[in-house]
């Protein structure tokens, strides 16, 4: 059934700070048996779609559920893969253009683990969290995006 | 039974609510879909999975009472 | 025969800090076409070899032919890869254990290519740019840094 | 010819020098290489590769009069 091992918490409300991600990377000098980080930043893109820009991404969740595969992956990830720590930050609510939306953040002592556990994990995000995006054009109209 | 549905996105568009306790006798996911579809006709144009206990289900699985989601694609990221 | 264009400055003094790189990151919200990016740290380990603590690695380099190196990675990733931009940054001199010795940075508008990239400019870096390291223990004798 | 030759990292060690002009009227990497090898006994049980005006180059390589470098393991990053 549900595993029930404490989550960390993956949301966190609006868009991901680089004073964030830099404090996160300084937390990391005390743990000297890491010899390579990976960081996967998503960035709200404004696309022209037929004329109009996209000034927003609104994000929504199945909170529950995108936890529980949040951490599904995370446990999954350790297993598939020798590292020593990985984050996840995912945004809710509004994250504009120019803003990021999504860190993921591994860590190992060589380096050759880190590419391919980075790319596993944000390929599982986009796969198979149940997260939605409503992109807020300028003109306050909107579409629903789509994962690629 | 009562069924605790939710809805997200583009498919709580359609529906106009996030969340409602449906009254529902069959037994099959598809079959609570061919209800859902009937009260909100808008749904057949949009394209959605279906989480029950939120895991991801097929069609012919059966009902067990636990919360349904009807999930539009996702775009985490 | 030798690249004439103008080459970016690669090396750094010292450790690279972590507000260096969440400086870096917060300067790319402005690119509002980039939807991704991917960001390699190497750190420096506090090996353990017999017995002895790597406290530090202290860098030299052949600089003007890895400043050429950098400049044909750089070059070669670019028309490997639809990247919007690329950053290296290394460190020269003493970097301790827990410290940054190595920052890459790419960032494209679509992710897949943002990990082939990144991995192909790392191992690139690894193997074909004349920087050497000194392993220091914290006796204070050293042995040399061999990139495996 | 005059040559300069340069020297990094273990072989800085070995050498006691980081760069030297030194005079050579040989013809190939490989003759430099030995008349190296006799200045220097203890390169010997070093690993190094050879850069000629910034390249690696084999010892059957003609000498040009570039700058010579000898380069031990890469350890970058």
């Amino acid at each position: 059934m549900k595993d029930k091992k404490p989550m960390k918490p993956v949301f966190k409300e609006g868009a991901i700070t680089s004073d964030f991600i830099g404090n996160s990377i300084y937390k990391h000098q005390t743990k000297t048996n890491i010899g390579a980080h990976n960081i996967f930043l998503g960035q709200v893109r404004a696309d022209d779609i037929n004329g109009k820009i996209v000034s927003a991404i609104e994000y929504t969740a199945y909170e529950d559920m995108a936890n529980q595969k949040f951490h599904e992956i995370r446990e999954l990830a350790f297993k598939k893969f020798d590292l020593t720590c990985m984050h996840i930050y995912h945004s809710l609510g509004t994250v504009k253009a120019g803003e990021i939306c999504l860190f993921v953040f591994v860590s190992s002592p060589r380096r050759k683990v880190v590419f391919k556990a980075l790319e596993y994990i944000v390929e599982a995000i986009k796969a198979d969290v149940p997260v939605f995006g409503k992109e807020i054009f300028e003109d306050e109209s909107h579409q629903w995006k789509v994962n690629s | 039974m009562h069924i605790t549905i939710k809805y997200f996105g583009q498919i709580a568009e359609v529906t106009q609510i996030r969340e409602e306790s449906f009254k529902f006798s069959g037994n099959l996911v598809s079959e609570l879909l061919d209800a859902l579809h009937l009260k909100y006709k808008d749904l057949k144009n949009k394209d959605f999975k279906v989480a029950q206990n939120q895991e991801l289900v097929s069609g012919d699985v059966k009902l067990t009472g636990d919360d349904i989601a009807l999930l539009p694609p996702f775009a985490g990221g």
